[in-house]
């Protein structure tokens, strides 16, 4: 198997931490990964974009020019990256920030994700990106949900150890929002 | 999962160079590699090791000239403006014989540049940037795990030849994540008889470069080039996908990684294209590359930069009637694998299909 | 009599203003701009002087100051 | 109404690129008030340093020209002595100016070269992701002093104002902050008279801005602005430190 | 003898410099180039102009960066281990595009090593020994006569190309005496509209070498890819005793002229011997070479190193039946003539006699 | 009779390449004397600089690094650093560390590095025949100051022990003279001070010694020698600037 | 009573040994050594003190003092 | 016509003005000519030479391991130097400073002066150069002694031109040696 998406959007959406969650759910999955950040050249705010390979076999360029996938999480990314998706690729769209008639490209499966909505419900909207994330896992089948649960303990530094139930909750939230459609 | 780590570039290299010993690190911040100093800064304490943020890249290599003198294993790093600004230093340590690594996780030039990959450091990593005659080995890593494992061996040929290595990397290899897995280091064996420790019972030793009496300076340059020689040893490359192969793509480096993808794109599509990856930049795979030209008549040079590794390719095979083409991307941006397999087809159609 | 006008889209919602003002009348909203900062608003107009402590202290020069 | 505070002419209306509460937005407005008051958009050739400042070009209406990484002083003179009608000025941060650049610095001073130099000292690499700078205060964490700035092998924070105030070479030295409303009406009183020192023709004037970085201070903006006062004012007392009214040279 | 004054190399550079419209010099002393700071500091006075010795190469090379801005003629000189020191600042000042002159009177290293001559930076010089894929071009003078037309030559490419242009010599160019013949210079025309003077009357202007927005940096460094092309018109070289010749040797700068020698002797022994001298060592005279590869089959490269040129000779003509051989003298000595017919008469009899 | 005054063991018996009357030659007999005295020649590692003293390594009979010309300071940082034990001192001259060292030292000085640092002042480059230094005095005639120096193009001649002094991470700042057996008795003993602080691991010492090069003042060893006492110490005061007995670190 | 010895051949003539001499007994002859310097001698042994300025002063320790 | 020459001795004993004066003599003739001092590394004292070569053609190499010609004003200069000298060539010795018995080269002309003794008579020691240089010219006729002596005004520095007529006394005296033996 052979998976290749990129995450992005502003500075502080937690777009790195969503790429570093995926890429240990498939170490998890003994699969050979490989996750590249982009940054601009602000400390804060700017756009901010990664770049996550999953593969079976040995992993040759760790860039990517048109993704299997693409998770957006604003605007600016969906312009950027969306036409970037390969034919019958997956774009993922933070519907929160991403005006519905903004997403029209041809030949593409689309999930719309309204993530702040759901990230309220599990009860912080900080956990936008998990719901997210976990919709993104559920729809592309690229790792287990269970295999991203579990990878938040390696990814997430230990000081935030304490909120994992809470973001596990939040991609059950999102995973489950693509099995019964909200 | 237990050995297997997700690390990151940067700090796949300054984990490899605790492992090896290096309990010595100076440097200055610069973007892309900050991880390595900061890594450094954190864990170099627990081993009992010493970091010093110096005031300067130029201070820096000079602080590890001094440990270095001591038999200490000491590294320093930066990105190419900064090591624009060790050259003099690096050249120092040739002279004096004076072993250390130094990692260039480079970014665009000229100037300041940018912070996107880039080889446009190739030649001065190769060749010297600094004045004299010297040279220094030069090491390619094109993953985390190289990263981390040559490292490690830098170290070990710094020791050997005393004379300082050159990791060269670049933004791209330093940032992206990777597992790793790590393994113990092997001490080689060897003792040091030529380090400044004070002259305690014995006659008072001395590291310098500076030859003045007639044909001195003359003779140790000769020796030192008897000494270059020898690194010959050392040459390591990699290759993938010869058998057969009609058109062999030689690169290094980030882009040698990003061609692992194209290559094997143009394999799948039937074309027969080889890739030989150069690990040591300098000595150079000359003989390897020569052998292999008495097989493949067509072989094309990638690059991150206008044109520089492709000399050595042309002089390793250039001397038969074998054909070099060049791709190069100059700094500031990556091409994709897709991008370089139109190039690759460019060349593969003139040369081979014509 | 005095105003002070805010250039929303270039608030970075810092709160500097708000340290600054000597009656108190500034403060952060929760309104969100299009670069994604909460910005800073007056919530009484009529107490301002117009001491411009306020849009001196801005480090993105969003306030301009009427007298 | 009367508009009583505006953008000044001289500062290009363009968003900054600076994280929220963070000084170098307002020392750019000083910087740029004065080049309006003292007409100088005409007439000034600005030396961009390598830091968060590094697109000094982009906010300030006059000619500008990038120096590499602490050269801003040696940049500076050189355009100075080749034209030496112009108003010149860097514009240098910590890391630039009393690591990289410490030999440039204080020649130039000793020099006397008539240049006008801005130095922001936020205790930091801003630029870089927030590493120990000259400046950074004694136990202060960074990401390469991660238990605390220890003076025993990091050395102590350097008081630049201080060291040029002993080079005979120069002729305005100060240090000033912009953590309210008080001291930034002082600094602006100052950064005048750094002006006037070149304009007259008297040689090597020199201000050092205490600044605030919230983003590698890990603080909000109003906590990072109160920093300031609190712990960065008691060891870098702010004042003027020469000024000597004799024709520079 | 009005006009013909004997003098020595390192003050006819300084005395071209002033002439060709010099008047900014910042320097750092260091032998063997002393003589040029020291006349600079005596007459650049005279003219108006400002002498400055800087507290270091970096601060000198960063000051004629500041100067060149503006438009002005400015040069720096230094030796060897200074170059090393400037080589960010060169980087710098090609990817803002600011003219400017360097000379190299090198010396032998690595390292301190001593004063002798030594061509030991050629890499350095030709390859850019700084970060980045950028070049200078670089002129090699031969005779005294030469470091003063060839550095008043430097200052209007420098101008024309908006690049640092560098004047690679050594010691004994520097030291030696000759008689020169001054002339006047005639200035080249063409209005400067990049430079920085104050905004008077019109919209500001930059000068940098950062460029970070998509894209932008690669487009920067193919214009200045191009430029450097177009260098090319520029390639100079000179040759003697080409008439039937069965071996040319290929030299530069100092070894050159001592070759002038040791090839009429060996002429006088009947040797068909010529002697290739390129002038430009950037842009390199391949083309040059390559023609004349077609009627000459032996080729050997005299260096004053281990072998440095000797690639760009094998990249000219190495790629037919050519023969490429080289005699090398380590930097710390300089060959005699006779010692170099020795050289030349084992290539000769070896290639052209078997 | 008893032998009161004889060569230091810590000094090979090989004549100096000094020219006639330069005190160099005092002064690395001074640095001998104290490496005998504090039985330190099994101990010592000398960092030679770039200058006349190059050599150093010829008549020390200690282990030798030899630094690239102005770096002796960094040089030796990462020496002491990586041998705390050892006894480590740097021999510089003012081309050297007052020139283009000016950053290495004061940041060396400002990290307190236990090291000793034995700085020569003779008001010019000697080894490169006798041009400007940082330390020239005003008017003073050298190969690129031909028509003496002046402040308002070259700068003022710079006081290093007083910026030395300055910075906090010193322990011990001193400038002495040799110039007579009076001054050359008082330079011994606070060079020994020097050397008391890095043994007893006080911190940074740093000793200026004012010296003469006849060679290229143009004057007679005799002439020279007075030289110091008439127009350097006016300028450049003889004493010692710190002492800081508190435990360097 | 003291006394000092001269190394000749190390002698640079320099003089400071004179300079340095509170007797005044010491002197630079005409006397020129292998490597060309003329050397330093004693004129009157006997007046020596033995305070050892002069073998302190010498840059190129020539004098040995006895006493 | 070609001549080349080596001239040496220890610092001080003005051995880089006699080349310099050479070499102006030969402008003078219009001559083509080149100089090439080699000092040593201390400011003071250690060992000076310097290399000229006269030529009617252009001249290539500014150095020369064989010379024509050397005027050795010392023992080590001498033993340096003596056998480089090509055969039949002419070796000049400072006879004051290095004793007769040393000279033993075979196949070569020689030449000892005894400077000091000369420049004595013409009234000054150090005017020892001038007299070993007028010797050496009037022996080998590279120039006229007329040029030689009119050579002193360009090479010396404007300070010593007072003491050009002492020079040229100094030069006439060694010529005289050579012509007639004392
Ligand atoms: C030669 C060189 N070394 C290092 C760097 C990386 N660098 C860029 S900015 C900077 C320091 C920034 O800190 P400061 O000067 O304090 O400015 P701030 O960003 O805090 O305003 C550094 C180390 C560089 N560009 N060039
Ligand atoms: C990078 C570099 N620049 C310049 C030089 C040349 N250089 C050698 S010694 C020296 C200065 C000597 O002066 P100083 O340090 O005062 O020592 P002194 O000779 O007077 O004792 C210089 C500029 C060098 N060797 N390396
Ligand atoms: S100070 Fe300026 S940027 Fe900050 S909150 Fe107030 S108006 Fe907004
Ligand atoms: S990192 Fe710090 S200095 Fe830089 S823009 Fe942000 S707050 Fe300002
Ligand atoms: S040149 Fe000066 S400093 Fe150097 S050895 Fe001679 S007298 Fe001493
Ligand atoms: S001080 Fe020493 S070198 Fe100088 S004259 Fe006296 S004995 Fe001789």
């Amino acid at each position: 198997m052979y998976f290749d998406c990129i995450i992005a959007g502003f500075g502080g959406q937690g777009v790195m931490v969503m790429g570093n969650i995926l890429a240990y759910a498939a170490i998890r999955e003994k699969k050979k990964v490989t996750y590249m950040p982009v940054y601009g050249v602000e400390m804060r705010g700017g756009t901010a974009n990664c770049t996550v390979v999953v593969s079976d076999r040995e992993i040759g360029s760790p860039i990517i020019q048109r993704p299997v996938c693409a998770i957006v999480m604003n605007l600016p990314s969906l312009e950027k990256f969306g036409p970037r998706v390969r034919k019958g690729g997956l774009l993922v769209v933070n519907a929160s920030l991403v005006p519905e008639e903004e997403i029209r490209f041809r030949g593409l499966q689309t999930l719309s994700v309204p993530s702040r909505e759901l990230a309220l419900e599990v009860g912080n909207e900080r956990l936008a990106n998990m719901v997210v994330l976990g919709a993104a896992v559920q729809k592309s089948g690229v790792v287990h949900l269970r295999s991203l649960k579990k990878a938040l303990y390696p990814a997430l530094d230990r000081r935030y150890h304490k909120m994992i139930d809470m973001n596990m909750k939040a991609m059950d939230r999102g995973a489950q929002f693509v099995e019964k459609g909200r | 999962m237990a050995e297997i780590e997700f690390v990151k570039g940067n700090e796949a290299i300054a984990m490899g160079a605790i492992e090896a010993g290096c309990r010595f690190y100076f440097g200055y911040p610069i973007t892309p590699q900050n991880d390595i100093p900061e890594y450094m800064s954190r864990h170099l304490p627990e081993v009992g090791g010493t970091f010093i943020q110096a005031e300067s890249e130029i201070a820096s290599i000079n602080m590890m000239l001094g440990a270095g003198a001591t038999g200490a294993r000491a590294m320093t790093s930066s990105s190419s403006p900064g090591i624009s600004l060790k050259q003099e230093g690096i050249s120092y340590m040739c002279g004096s014989q004076i072993p250390g690594v130094i990692i260039n996780m480079s970014r665009s030039g000229p100037g300041l540049g940018g912070i996107s990959p880039s080889q446009g450091d190739y030649f001065q990593a190769t060749r010297g940037g600094g004045h004299g005659d010297y040279r220094t080995i030069v090491l390619a890593p094109y993953s985390v795990q190289e990263n981390y494992d040559l490292t490690m061996k830098a170290f070990d040929l710094a020791d050997k030849y005393r004379n300082p290595v050159v990791v060269l990397g670049d933004a791209l290899l330093g940032q992206m994540k990777e597992p790793l897995r790590r393994h113990k280091y092997r001490k080689k064996k060897g003792e040091k008889d030529w380090i400044l420790t004070g002259a305690k019972g014995r006659s008072p030793r001395l590291l310098k470069s500076l030859y003045l009496s007639e044909g001195e300076l003359t003779e140790h340059n000769w020796r030192l080039y008897r000494k270059y020689q020898r690194m010959k040893r050392e040459i390591m490359y990699k290759v993938e996908f010869l058998e057969g192969a009609k058109l062999v793509v030689v690169a290094f480096g980030s882009v040698a990684r990003i061609l692992k993808s194209t290559v094997a794109m143009a394999r799948d599509k039937g074309m027969k294209v080889g890739l030989f990856r150069p690990v040591t930049l300098y000595p150079f795979p000359y003989a390897a590359l020569d052998k292999l030209s008495h097989k493949v008549r067509n072989f094309m040079a990638v690059e991150l930069n206008t044109g520089q590794m492709v000399e050595d390719v042309k002089l390793a095979v250039g001397h038969k009637k074998n054909q070099v083409d060049f791709y190069g991307r100059p700094p500031g941006s990556i091409p994709s694998p897709d991008e370089l397999l139109e190039e690759i087809k460019k060349v593969y159609n003139k040369r081979v299909k014509k | 009599m005095a105003k002070v006008k805010f250039r929303e889209e270039r608030c970075k919602g810092c709160g500097l203003c708000v340290m600054a003002c000597p009656k108190g009348i500034l403060r952060v909203s929760s309104r969100i701009n299009r670069s994604g900062y909460p910005v800073a608003e007056v919530q009484d107009m009529e107490a301002c002087t117009g001491c411009t402590f306020c849009a001196e202290m801005c480090p993105d020069v969003v306030i301009t100051v009427f007298k | 109404m009367k508009q009583i505070f505006k953008r000044p002419k001289a500062l290009v209306d363009v968003p900054f690129h600076f994280c929220p509460g963070c000084h170098h937005g307002i020392i750019h407005r000083l910087v740029a008030e004065c080049i309006d008051r003292y007409k100088l958009r005409g007439s000034t050739i600005g030396v961009a340093s390598v830091g968060c400042s590094v697109f000094l070009y982009d906010y300030m209406d006059v000619d500008v020209l990038e120096a590499p990484h602490g050269r801003a002083a040696a940049v500076a003179t050189g355009v100075k002595r080749a034209c030496p009608s112009n108003f010149v000025f860097t514009y240098q941060g910590d890391g630039d100016l009393a690591a990289i650049g410490t030999a440039e610095i204080v020649h130039a001073a000793n020099r006397g070269e008539h240049i006008t130099v801005v130095f922001v000292n936020n205790t930091v690499f801003g630029m870089t992701g927030g590493q120990m700078a000259p400046t950074t205060m004694e136990g202060q964490e960074t990401t390469t002093t991660p238990f605390g700035r220890e003076p025993g092998t990091n050395g102590y924070p350097i008081k630049m104002a201080e060291v040029m105030a002993e080079l005979t070479g120069t002729t305005f030295v100060a240090r000033v902050a912009v953590d309210n409303p008080k001291n930034l009406m002082r600094a602006k009183k100052v950064l005048r008279r750094a002006f006037e020192t070149q304009i007259k023709g008297k040689g090597f004037s020199f201000v050092e801005f205490l600044s605030a970085c919230p983003t590698n201070w890990k603080m909000s903006p109003e906590r990072a602005t109160r920093r300031i006062g609190e712990e960065m004012v008691p060891y870098f007392p702010l004042g003027i430190f020469k000024e000597d009214n004799a024709s520079g040279v």
